[in-house]
């Protein structure tokens, strides 16, 4: 890990004054999980960290940042939201500097808590044979890591940033997870019709309606002028009845179907834990299996709600 | 107005004006009968339908959702209705997940020409949704927010201010 | 101090369902993931235990309240004679807020300066307050994100409360602090605790001697006012700002609000709800001039606005009881402590940085 | 706003079975309705004047009319506004008709489903704007395609009416099936003669530009300004230098071609022309019956064309043309009778189609208008005319009428008893379907001048029987079996729609019926125009037609598009996409969805920007679907006024 760092930080120094900003790491108020840092001078470069709870996706700012020449640092699956913006032609490949990583999973704060007990104070986290080992002022704990990693890990479709600039490290295969937790999406998919409804009024009854979701999610280019606070047009209003709050989900999910590369912000970032990426998996199942596609891949390829085949050969129509 | 207690359920209906809305008119001009529930709302093409009004019309407690166009390569506007079709069928996927039984939701194609067709359609597709019955409402008291404001008084309404004439407001 | 009661820690649920029965009892409850401040539910209990995710400002500035419903009346003639009839709707629901934290509590002072401003009184927030206890749980061990000490507050602090309670071994120590407490606690059939009085002011003397030491932010405003126009350092600050609401919204201070008329054909009602300075839309005007564009702008604001401009209005008092929520909920750990902090040393060293 | 609303009775239609007083006193209690009465016929001009007064009276600056289907009188009532000086476009119609009335018998629900449709029509409206139409200039040329008897007339009064025409055609030569008719009923005049005179004036009209054997390849554009992409196929003949000396198609050893234009009675060869009055007069090679194109050896007619035109190389070539509008003729063709066991599915040689008795029957035939049985050449005596074949028929998909078969039936039974005095015809009919001037007397004679014997029953069986056919059939006047002997069978076979029909229609954006044939605007009010602006039909393609009635719809085609280009700037709908600089982030997803490429991004103070191109956009509204952050909006079809609908539904 060390000599990662130390390696990502010298390709950083090289790279520096041909940039105008470079979008890295740094540990934060939160022990847990580290913060963005924005890198503009030589001096800033000491504060970079690179280690398991580097868990934020950077990609979302890159759009913000449209028009500077942009350095970042990636993990594997933060460069698929990169692909995806790339694509969309959202951001400039030319403009863009990728420094990229191995990435042997990202720790999930809840969970450390949870398991490991040792939530504050931590000093230091890393991942060596399949374990997840924390250091902090409780003392040292080594979880397993079906149980310290993030969901997104468990669906991890490539641990090495591409595309990428510059790749720190040796590459290698995503991390070996077994028996991925049971998402929110399973324990839908166990119950009735009613069941689901009610359940998403429960959760949803405790949304604030604080938009983080939204406002993390790198593929949310509307940003400012999200249609959730518009009056024209006038898709929710101001209530804070969850059916409101639900039409805002469904709304993201739809905006991003078909986009969406489950990286995970919009339910990392949440600030009261709800399980909102559950109808963007389930999207991105049914765009698997009608176009075959999954986003964030190709830069070249096109979303498919942006296309269409005159005969859809996996689109079963119904016959009346 | 609603629908009639008991009788009907609330069906919407999106159609594209050219292929759809002309067979509904078809059926219409042959007296074809149907049932009473469907009210349609009539659209330039199928891909003028953003699938949120969909997922909107579930929200406010519509029964049952049908969008109809064009038949494939029969678009007036060439393509919209392939857009539709694949707008559509991601919102399938996503009902659901919601809670929303997809059976209360439907998308066809049916022609300027086919009357008959949209006669079975609206017969087949309303006895479906009576046959799923009214779609759950959601519990007022799960807004926090109606707890805090239960045992409201509530001061006597004002008399009426601003007699225009008309609603120029 | 006045009237003092206590129970024993098992019998509070008991206490509080039956205290459910003449008013609503909002206590910190786990659900999901968060902690909130939600209606007593005797089969889903309390739960105590450290800081509660969202603070319990609800109770006064509900996340959206109905001001009025209207209603635009026609007579039945042609052209029909046409009125409008508006129907305002003041809550009388006595609430009792149980386990908030001492920086909650002082958070609701906060409120009062803005909503019960002597000849500027908000009818629908005066309402609530009139009828709202506020029993305050007095801390004992401060979290990582914690810093009430350096804004004027402290684990004991009783500034907002009604009635403080304080845990000593397996009992709660109830104390009357304002008028309305002691009334409400007068009500109750608990017995006397007089007795235990000195070992709970012992016990929260005890916690605010071990508190970490951290420097004062009381004397920001002056710095803060001077860095108006230091753009370049709030764009800095605010780069890695997502420009959502989670601090905003957690906040036990934050009280803007956003006044809409939802209206239903002939019918309407006007909700006041949550809004946020973060938010692009919050300064957005009708001609689509944005005086706070960037992002940059409105941190700007938010910062400025705790430790400048609210305390320049209310007598120095900062709108800031550092509850902490902002830094530990921030999907990005922005952190306003070390904002301030570096706020204080700018000049001093302008090239400086630590990383926020 | 003040809003009008007016229920419309209909006479009965929709009183019958909806309370329309009922409806306006509900919509009193709509928002912004100040007005709301029922009235007898609101298109009717004492309908029209109540509104107007309305307007007028109670200050009204919007009107909603429930009524018919807005397919029906959308414009007549938007101009009804115009008349009463609001803008045409702050109108909107509740179809509380085909889509009410008619279809349910309950009244209650009915008028509770009136009063909830004009709910929304007034919902709606509350959110409509004023709009003005803009202009576009228009390409005065009309392309018509099909160079049968409807598109040869729609070409002749376009080109006279002073249009540029170009008329496509799918044969090598123009004429179409009238041109295969020996004479024509009820006048039994000589079908050529009337014909190839008006074929002549086509090649000689320099307003005309031919193209045969050539077909519409991709239509772009829309009314005004299409762009056509036509194949011409090659013929492997330079039509620029072929004279039609007819040299080549006399030297061409491959004679056993199977002749298209004799219905394959009889044969021709691989290279030439179809008929002798063809027009464009040209020889063109058929590739698969061309030994050089085959076996790449002959060359005969390289060797006799003193023009030196025949070109083996020659390939398809596309000519795009653009054009104002176009004239859809395509006509008919002929139901294949094989699909008929009964009828020996093909099998006898003298069981022959009606067509292929036509050219027989000419003396420019293969048989120079000699009736000889295809098995022996012998002439025939006897002779059975089946009626209905693939006319009238659920079992094989047929339930229409082909309406003319009847008549050319007695037509032929006429003729041959001119060609052979001593011969008897027998017709086995269902009907008689002979309306028209002159018509039933036409077939009178046919019975009684010309001893044409009528059986009324159709035909079990056909079996041959020595040299000659037994036919079988049941006559349902005198309720008994009939077998008649015959030497020849003549099916009257249907009509059914064009091959390709279908494809056609889907270049063309226009729509079809179960059959193929195209739909017309209106079945009474818009006989020739097609719901696609600039789009017109003649002839059979919109359903089977005797010539007069395809001479009179080329003529009412015609007319249309002179109408049309009696302007030189169309008004353009207004109902067409906008963007709200401030919403917009500019990435494109609208452009990258609209199918008329009516969207460009565009700089504004350094941002990128969309922008609509007001005359390319069509008002499909793909791009508001597919914006995000709803920037742009389809004016009349926006976001809010469709959720007002969808609220005004449900109420939660």
């Amino acid at each position: 890990m060390a000599s990662r760092l130390e390696e990502l930080k010298a390709a950083v120094r090289k790279a520096l004054p041909d940039l105008d900003v470079v979008i890295a790491w740094a540990a934060g108020p939160n022990s847990l999980e580290h913060t963005p840092l924005f890198i503009t001078s030589e001096a800033e470069i000491d504060l970079m960290t690179w280690d398991p709870r580097c868990s934020q996706n950077l990609a979302g700012y890159l759009p913000g940042l449209r028009g500077k020449k942009v350095g970042i640092v990636a993990k594997g699956c933060d460069a698929r939201s990169i692909t995806e913006l790339l694509q969309e032609k959202l951001i400039d490949r030319g403009q863009l500097t990728i420094f990229g990583l191995h990435c042997q999973g990202a720790a999930d704060p809840e969970k450390i808590r949870a398991v490991a007990g040792c939530g504050n104070e931590v000093e230091s986290a890393e991942i060596a044979d399949g374990k997840l080992t924390i250091v902090s002022r409780k003392g040292t704990c080594a979880i397993g890591l079906e149980n310290g990693l993030l969901a997104k890990c468990f669906r991890c479709t490539g641990a090495d940033a591409q595309p990428c600039d510059q790749f720190i490290g040796e590459h290698g295969a995503p991390p070996a997870l077994t028996d991925a937790p049971e998402t929110a999406l399973d324990r839908l998919e166990a119950m009735g019709m009613e069941e689901r409804f009610r359940f998403w009024e429960e959760q949803m009854s405790q949304c604030i309606r604080c938009y983080a979701c939204r406002s993390a999610c790198p593929l949310c280019v509307c940003q400012d002028h999200c249609a959730a606070q518009s009056r024209e047009p006038h898709w929710v209003d101001q209530t804070d009845h969850p059916r409101e709050k639900l039409m805002f989900q469904a709304m993201h999910a739809l905006h991003t179907a078909g986009r969406c590369t489950e990286c995970g912000e919009c339910e990392r970032a949440c600030p009261v834990g709800l399980p909102i990426m559950t109808m963007k998996l389930a999207l991105n199942r049914q765009i698997k299996t009608l176009f075959d596609y999954e986003a964030g891949i190709d830069p070249e390829k096109t979303p498919p709600l942006f296309q269409f085949r005159e005969t859809e050969e996996h689109i079963k129509e119904r016959k009346w | 107005m609603s629908v009639l207690e008991g009788k009907e359920l609330r069906i919407i209906g999106f159609l594209c004006n050219w292929c759809s809305y002309g067979g509904a008119d078809t059926a219409g001009v042959g007296r074809f009968a149907q049932p009473t529930d469907l009210r349609i709302i009539k659209l330039p093409c199928t891909g003028r339908i953003n699938p949120l009004f969909v997922v909107r019309a579930f929200l406010n407690g519509a029964d049952g959702v049908l969008v109809s166009g064009c038949h494939p390569r029969d678009c007036h506007y060439t393509e919209g209705n392939f857009y539709a079709r694949r707008r559509l069928e991601v919102l399938r996927a996503l009902l659901p997940v919601m809670g929303i039984d997809p059976a209360r939701f439907e998308y066809t194609w049916v022609s300027a020409s086919e009357g008959q067709r949209w006669r079975t359609v609206v017969e087949k597709f309303t006895e479906q949704v009576h046959g799923l019955g009214p779609i759950p409402a959601f519990n007022s008291g799960t807004c926090l927010d109606a707890c805090l404001s239960t045992a409201i008084s509530s001061a006597p309404a004002h008399a009426a201010i601003g007699e225009t004439h008309g609603l120029s407001t | 101090m006045g009237a003092a009661r206590y129970m024993e820690k098992d019998a509070l649920p008991a206490w509080l369902e039956a205290v459910g029965k003449s008013r609503l009892v909002l206590a910190p409850r786990l659900q999901g993931k968060s902690t909130a401040f939600l209606p007593f539910d005797p089969s889903k209990g309390v739960s105590l235990k450290g800081l509660a995710t969202a603070s319990p400002k609800h109770a006064l500035i509900p996340r959206h309240e109905t001001l009025m419903e209207y209603q635009y009346t026609k007579t039945d003639q042609i052209p029909p004679r046409t009125g409008l009839e508006v129907r305002e709707l003041i809550p009388d629901q006595p609430v009792l807020v149980f386990g908030a934290r001492p920086c909650d509590a002082r958070g609701f002072t906060v409120l009062d300066r803005v909503y019960d401003a002597g000849a500027k009184r908000d009818i629908y927030y005066c309402a609530r307050r009139d009828k709202t206890v506020v029993a305050t749980l007095a801390c004992t061990e401060p979290a990582d994100t914690c810093f009430c000490t350096r804004v004027g507050g402290g684990p004991d602090d009783a500034t907002g409360s009604d009635i403080m309670v304080t845990e000593l071994d397996q009992r709660y120590i109830l104390e009357a602090v304002t008028p309305r407490g002691e009334a409400f606690l007068l009500e109750q059939q608990l017995p006397d605790a007089s007795e235990f009085a000195a070992k709970a002011q012992a016990c929260r003397d005890a916690v605010r001697a071990a508190m970490p030491e951290g420097e004062s932010l009381l004397d920001a405003p002056d710095k803060v006012e001077a860095l108006f126009n230091e753009m370049p350092f709030w764009d800095e600050i605010a780069a890695k700002c997502l420009s959502c609401g989670a601090c905003s919204y957690l906040c036990p201070t934050c009280y803007c609000f956003n006044i809409t008329d939802e209206p239903k054909g002939n019918k309407g009602v006007r909700v006041r709800s949550w809004d946020n300075c973060m938010s692009f839309q919050f300064t957005l005007e009708g001609s689509g001039h944005n005086p706070r564009a960037t992002k940059s702008h409105r941190m700007r604001n938010r910062v400025g606005h705790k430790f400048c401009y609210y305390p320049t209005l209310h007598g120095g008092a900062l709108s800031c009881v550092g509850c902490g929520r902002c830094i530990a909920h921030c999907p990005v750990s922005m952190d306003i402590r070390s904002i301030v902090s570096k706020a204080l040393v700018y000049e001093k060293a302008p090239k400086e940085h630590t990383n926020v | 706003m003040n809003i009008g609303v007016f229920v419309c009775h209909c006479g009965s239609n929709i009183e019958g079975t909806v309370d329309t007083a009922a409806v306006a006193k509900a919509a009193m209690g709509y928002p912004e309705v100040v007005f709301a009465t029922d009235t007898m016929y609101a298109c009717s001009e004492p309908g029209q004047a109540g509104i107007i007064e309305a307007v007028r009276n109670y200050e009204l600056d919007g009107v909603v009319v429930a009524s018919c289907t807005p397919r029906m009188h959308e414009t007549t009532f938007r101009r009804t506004l115009e008349r009463a000086g609001l803008n045409r476009y702050m109108f909107e119609m509740a179809n509380i008709r085909e889509h009410v009335s008619w279809i349910g018998k309950d009244r209650a629900a009915n008028t509770n489903k009136a009063a909830e449709l004009v709910m929304i029509a007034v919902e709606k409206l509350r959110q409509n704007t004023e709009l003005t139409a803009g202009e576009f200039s228009i390409n005065k040329r009309v392309m018509i395609i099909g160079g049968g008897v409807a598109g040869i007339q729609a070409a002749l009064d376009c080109a006279d009416g002073g249009l540029e025409v170009v008329l496509v055609e799918r044969e090598p030569s123009i004429g179409g099936k009238m041109s295969k008719l020996d004479k024509t009923f009820p006048t039994v005049d000589c079908s050529s003669c009337i014909l190839g005179p008006r074929m002549v004036d086509i090649s000689q009209n320099p307003n005309i530009t031919l193209h045969t054997l050539s077909e519409v390849e991709s239509v772009d554009g829309f009314v005004g300004n299409f762009n056509v992409k036509v194949r011409r196929k090659a013929a492997y003949v330079d039509w620029t230098l072929c004279t039609g000396c007819g040299e080549c198609a006399a030297k061409c050893p491959s004679k056993k071609t199977p002749d298209r234009f004799n219905e394959f009675v009889g044969t021709t060869t691989a290279i030439n022309i179809p008929f002798p009055q063809a027009i464009p007069k040209k020889a063109s090679i058929n590739p698969a019956a061309c030994l050089m194109l085959t076996k790449g050896k002959c060359g005969a007619c390289v060797k006799v064309c003193p023009a030196g035109a025949i070109q083996f190389t020659q390939e398809d070539e596309i000519v795009t043309e653009e054009v104002g509008a176009i004239i859809v003729a395509t006509g008919y063709d002929l139901f294949d009778f094989t699909k008929y066991g009964e009828y020996g599915g093909g099998r006898y040689p003298d069981v022959i189609t009606s067509m292929q008795y036509e050219r027989l029957l000419s003396a420019s035939g293969p048989t120079e208008g000699h009736i000889k049985r295809p098995s022996d050449g012998k002439e025939p005596k006897d002779i059975v005319f089946i009626q209905c074949v693939g006319s009238r028929d659920k079992s094989i998909g047929r339930p229409y009428c082909s309406g003319f078969c009847c008549m050319y039936t007695a037509k032929q039974t006429i003729l041959t008893k001119d060609h052979i005095p001593d011969s008897q015809s027998y017709v086995f009919y269902m009907d008689i379907r002979s309306p028209g001037k002159g018509y039933d007397e036409f077939i009178r004679r046919a019975m009684e001048e010309y001893g044409a014997r009528y059986i009324r029953g159709r035909v079990s069986a056909i079996q041959p029987k020595g040299g000659r056919y037994l036919i079988k059939g049941v006559n349902t006047l005198m309720g008994d079996q009939v077998e008649i002997e015959a030497d020849l069978v003549v099916l009257a076979v249907g009509a059914e729609a064009s091959k390709g029909a279908p494809e056609l229609a889907e270049k063309l954006r226009i729509s079809y019926d179960s059959y193929g044939f195209y739909m017309e605007g209106h079945p009474k009010l818009k006989p020739v125009e097609t719901n696609t602006a600039g789009i017109y039909l003649a002839g059979s393609c919109q359903g089977p037609k005797d010539i007069p009635s395809s001479v009179a719809q080329g003529g009412a085609a015609a007319s249309k598009v002179l109408g049309l280009f009696s302007k030189d700037k169309l008004a353009s709908d207004p109902q067409i996409s906008s963007v709200t600089l401030q919403r917009c982030i500019g990435c494109a997803k609208c452009q990258s969805v609209c199918p008329f490429g009516a969207i460009e991004m565009t700089e504004f103070r350094g941002m990128t920007k969309a922008s609509v191109i007001a005359t390319v956009c069509q008002g499909c509204g793909n791009c508001t679907s597919a914006c995000p952050q709803g920037a742009i909006q389809l004016s009349h079809f926006t976001d809010n006024q469709i959720l007002a609908e969808v609220n005004a539904l449900c109420p939660y």
